[in-house]
């Protein structure tokens, strides 16, 4: 289904600690349904203010029934900067889903979801989209010091543990200390990149079927530019089409 | 409502937008966003004969008002393009138009002859691209090697042949004249200038391959001077192209002669550039009471 | 703190920043705001033999991160710049430069010869300025002419001298080489690019002379490049510039192996530009452990 | 004296009718004293965002004692846009002042202040300069429908006459239609070329000095780029430095 791209107003738009916000925007029914895993390219600016480029923030959520979309982002330039600024009714860009999505189709039984940060953004929906068809998944979280959007995993998992580098709260160390990938049939991942390395083989490592969600800078975010490529052992793919998932054999294999 | 449509060698195009190379996949990514109807073409990725996975490292990179890419020439080649792509991007609507790059004259001159079996509307020659180490940019640099490639490739094809020139000729009013003595029948520029970047933190180049093309509002003044030099120079119709973003900066290229332009950065800061720039045009001549672009094309000039 | 002083042709400059010929007029304009001694000099408007009344009609233009402008070298000529601006010049505390453009190679020379006899610190010879409708243009794009001239004027003057470079030059590494051989101390560049814009409304080009020069942020990507295959090419220092507007796009220039940079257009944007960015400089440097600029001078090339 | 270029506080930032806006800002003490006539050029925008140049806005009032600038201003465009958004405590950035400024030494007796729309800015502080000295200044202005700081002008003017395109205000016509420059010893004029050219050869033709202030797009606002030369009877002029304030006869001659 290809990407369709529309205004939004903005319903809602909360910072939730330091850098990080939440952000409710109005989906629009017309175009199609987004699922975990996927993004949506946004634009808060015109289309002839700096920066040139719109950012991809990964679906937080999506729920259906209000038609209301949910972002989780952390502000780190200019772009995340003008989305702080937003308030409500407030018009945004949005131009998405874009993406594969994690594989719904290959998630069963115990599912060890991992995030790290920010990388927590996409995890959300996906806890959300396995709970709805009966997939027990349990939550790992690694945060620097500050945690944010715990209580609304907790409504939704079974298991939450919660590392900090500082140990402010939960386990001091990383979010992988806790992680015992044999006990799932599958592990979902994102965060910075040396931990979702990490995560991946030491999944890899069990046999467990590990599925990551990787970063690039993206221009068009449709499969348009070829501008978004990562390294994988088939050579070069695009992030925004075969990815942002890959499973973690092609990347790390 | 004024009529926007135009001819560009012969091909019908209900407006004078086109979606730049590059930048708009084969239109099909761009399919539920773009009414594909109101544009006059979509210039595909560009192709090479055997294909190419494109350049490692970074891509893109962001400038004031503009962006550097390296993709490098990535595609999945001729024989790929026509059995796979071509026959979605017939169905969009609108002027399918291949636009084909290359490393050895050779290559050229087979991809140019697979093309010209199909039922692409425009062959766009890129003898500009300046991100392919070996070869590529000497053709769009100097005149004569241009002549050279182009007057070959023309005796492979008798598909309309739109040659695309580079910002980085050393005199681009030679190149045009050059391209359209060996048989261009259209051009269009301008593709990216060379530029570069240094992360000033790990003190080297952004770009693997160092240099890399600026494209963008940044460079329209630029390439409008160039588009006005060429249309000034040549007999042939023009594409014009180079930061175009709103109707405003389209009817500016027209004025200097371009008979098309075409769209490329600006879709990715507004996805839907090319259908509010058609729009835009149109809504300008009707509150100039201007009937169609003849009327106003080279009135610069 | 960081030592940022530099050495350019024998002249000892207590910072890298120079301000820009026909940007900063003589310095004196920015004396209220701009604490001088900070800077490495300034290099003043571009002067001719006999003075210039510069272009009518329109004179500036805004564009997308850039400004397109047609001043037209207007300036009061050699001799009343020696008697009225060079001793203001001299008072700031920084270094003087001397811009010299013209018509005919024998202009260049008297002035030249004038300037030789005076003060300034240093001849930065305009090879390029794109605003003057007879001669100018020519030798900033042919590397022969500039051979020519450059060769001309060493002969009149005993003065570091300078040659500022044009982006437009068929091939800016050739120009360069065929400047160091004719005997320039240094280079400079970049001066601005040739461009235009067109009135929608009027149906005509914005500028009298239809051409004109950009700068500013737009074209930094572009002069990095220029810069960085000229400091690979020659021996003889280098001052980079075009659309410098940090300390992040100096040092980049830096690393790309200037010695110096000039700031034009960024001054317009922030009046404490140049101060701004000598200071972030030594920030940067501070923060990064580097003492002195010559650690990193060229560490990307 | 050079200009200086400073931050400052917006201390009020108010809509006065559909698109004019007056604006106060906190003055530098530290920096040259403004007179009539002079400018700052104007900026609330960081350096690398659009638009590239400052805005010139002409000195409306002075009041040494609060400290305090005062400009009027029309939103016409991006820049004057970015204006109206300020709020009071916004940081604006200020380079100036500079110009020539009306010659004050050259005023005395009866004064006719003329203006049209927007040109009405740079005049109110002359009135309030010219009353200081004890000059008499009758201030004629002419607006295409809605007036305004009439009031203010009223304060300080003997005379105010005030015409209007659409005759809602005062007389229905040309504010030239009003004025009879013979009366006069000087004529001051700012608004629109036409109505200032017009102005300027009916003072002429009475054999009255006339002052004008030109307009022309600038970059830098200190006479360091030449960029914004008007034509004069002895060549071009830079209008940020020889003016704004032209005699008469020297563009008109
Ligand atoms: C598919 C996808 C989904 C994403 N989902 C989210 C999300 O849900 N929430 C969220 O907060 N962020 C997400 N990101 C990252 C987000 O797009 C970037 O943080 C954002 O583009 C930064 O833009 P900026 O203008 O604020 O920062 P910039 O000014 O562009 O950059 C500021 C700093 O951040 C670094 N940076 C910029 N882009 C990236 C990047 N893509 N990855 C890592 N570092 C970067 C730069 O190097 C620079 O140091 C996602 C990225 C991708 C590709
Ligand atoms: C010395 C001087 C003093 C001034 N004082 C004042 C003042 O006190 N109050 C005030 O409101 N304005 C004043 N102006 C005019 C003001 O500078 C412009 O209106 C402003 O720069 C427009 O910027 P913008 O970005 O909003 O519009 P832009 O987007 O730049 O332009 C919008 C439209 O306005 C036109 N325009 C732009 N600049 C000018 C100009 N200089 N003259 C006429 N039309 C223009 C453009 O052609 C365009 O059609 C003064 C100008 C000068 C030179
Ligand atoms: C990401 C990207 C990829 C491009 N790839 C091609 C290409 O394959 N072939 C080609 O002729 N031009 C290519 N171009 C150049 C554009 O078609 C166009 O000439 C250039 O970007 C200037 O136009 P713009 O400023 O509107 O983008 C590419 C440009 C970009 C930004
Ligand atoms: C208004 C203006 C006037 C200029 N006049 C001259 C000049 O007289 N001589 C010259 O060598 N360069 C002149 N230049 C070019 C600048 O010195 C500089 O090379 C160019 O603007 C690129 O640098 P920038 O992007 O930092 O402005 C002028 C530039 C501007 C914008
Ligand atoms: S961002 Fe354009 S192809 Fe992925
Ligand atoms: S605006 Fe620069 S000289 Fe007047």
């Amino acid at each position: 289904m290809p990407a369709a791209s529309f205004n939004s107003k903005v319903l809602s738009n909360e910072q939730l600690c330091s850098n990080i916000y939440y952000m409710r925007t109005a989906w629009n029914p017309s175009t199609p349904a987004p699922k975990a895993g996927q993004f949506y390219m946004l634009r808060a600016w015109a289309a002839d203010e700096a920066p040139v480029l719109s950012r991809p923030i990964s679906l937080h959520l999506f729920d259906e029934k209000t038609q209301t979309l949910g972002f989780l982002y952390e502000v780190k330039g200019k772009g995340t900067e003008k989305f702080a600024a937003l308030k409500p009714d407030d018009t945004l860009s949005l131009t998405g889903p874009s993406g594969n999505g994690f594989p719904m189709e290959k998630l069963s039984g115990n599912v060890a979801v991992v995030g790290g940060g920010i990388g927590t953004a996409p995890l959300y929906q996906l806890v959300r989209e396995l709970c709805a068809k009966g997939v027990n998944a349990d939550f790992y979280a690694g945060f620097r010091d500050e945690t944010y959007r715990l209580d609304a995993f907790e409504k939704t998992c079974q298991g939450v543990h919660v590392a900090t580098d500082t140990g402010s709260h939960g386990h001091k160390g990383f979010v992988t200390d806790l992680l015992d990938a044999s006990k799932y049939d599958a592990v979902c991942v994102c965060g910075p990149e040396i931990m979702m390395e990490k995560t991946a083989k030491m999944a890899m490592a069990a046999g467990v079927p590990v599925y990551v969600s990787k970063e690039a800078v993206m221009a068009c975010g449709v499969g348009a530019c070829l501008g978004c490529t990562c390294k994988t052992k088939d050579g070069l793919a695009g992030v925004c089409k075969t990815g942002p998932i890959f499973e973690g054999s092609v990347l790390y294999g | 409502m004024a009529d926007i449509s135009v001819e560009l060698c012969g091909v019908k195009m209900a407006s004078p937008i086109i979606g730049a190379s590059g930048t708009f996949g084969f239109g099909v990514e761009y399919s539920g966003i773009v009414d594909m109807k109101k544009l006059g073409g979509v210039s595909g990725k560009g192709l090479t004969l055997g294909g190419k996975a494109g350049n490692m490292g970074t891509r893109l990179f962001e400038t004031p008002s503009g962006i550097i890419n390296s993709i490098g020439l990535q595609n999945p080649g001729v024989q790929y393009f026509i059995d796979n792509d071509l026959p979605e991007m017939k169905k969009l609507g609108c002027a399918a138009i291949a636009n084909l790059g290359g490393g050895s004259i050779e290559d050229y001159e087979q991809g140019a002859r697979l093309l010209d079996k199909t039922d692409i509307d425009i062959l766009e020659l890129n003898i500009s691209c300046p991100n392919v180490k070996a070869g590529g940019m000497a053709f769009g640099v100097k005149a004569d090697c241009a002549h050279d490639i182009v007057s070959r490739v023309r005796k492979c094809t008798a598909k309309p042949m739109m040659v695309k020139l580079s910002p980085n000729a050393e005199n681009i009013t030679e190149m045009a004249l050059a391209c359209e003595a060996a048989g261009a029948d259209a051009l269009s520029l301008v593709n990216t200038f060379q530029a570069m970047a240094i992360d000033i933190e790990k003190r080297k180049p952004v770009f693997d391959n160092v240099f890399a093309g600026l494209s963008g509002q940044a460079i329209r003044p630029i390439a409008l001077r160039m588009v006005y030099q060429v249309c000034k120079a040549v007999k042939v119709p023009v594409c014009g192209l180079g930061g175009i973003a709103t109707a405003h900066d389209a009817i500016e290229f027209i004025m200097a002669g371009a008979t098309v332009v075409q769209i490329g950065t600006a879709n990715f800061s507004n996805p839907h550039a090319c259908t509010d720039i058609a729009d835009g045009i149109s809504k300008w001549m009707d509150a100039h009471g201007v009937k169609n672009l003849a009327e106003i094309r080279g009135a610069a000039l």
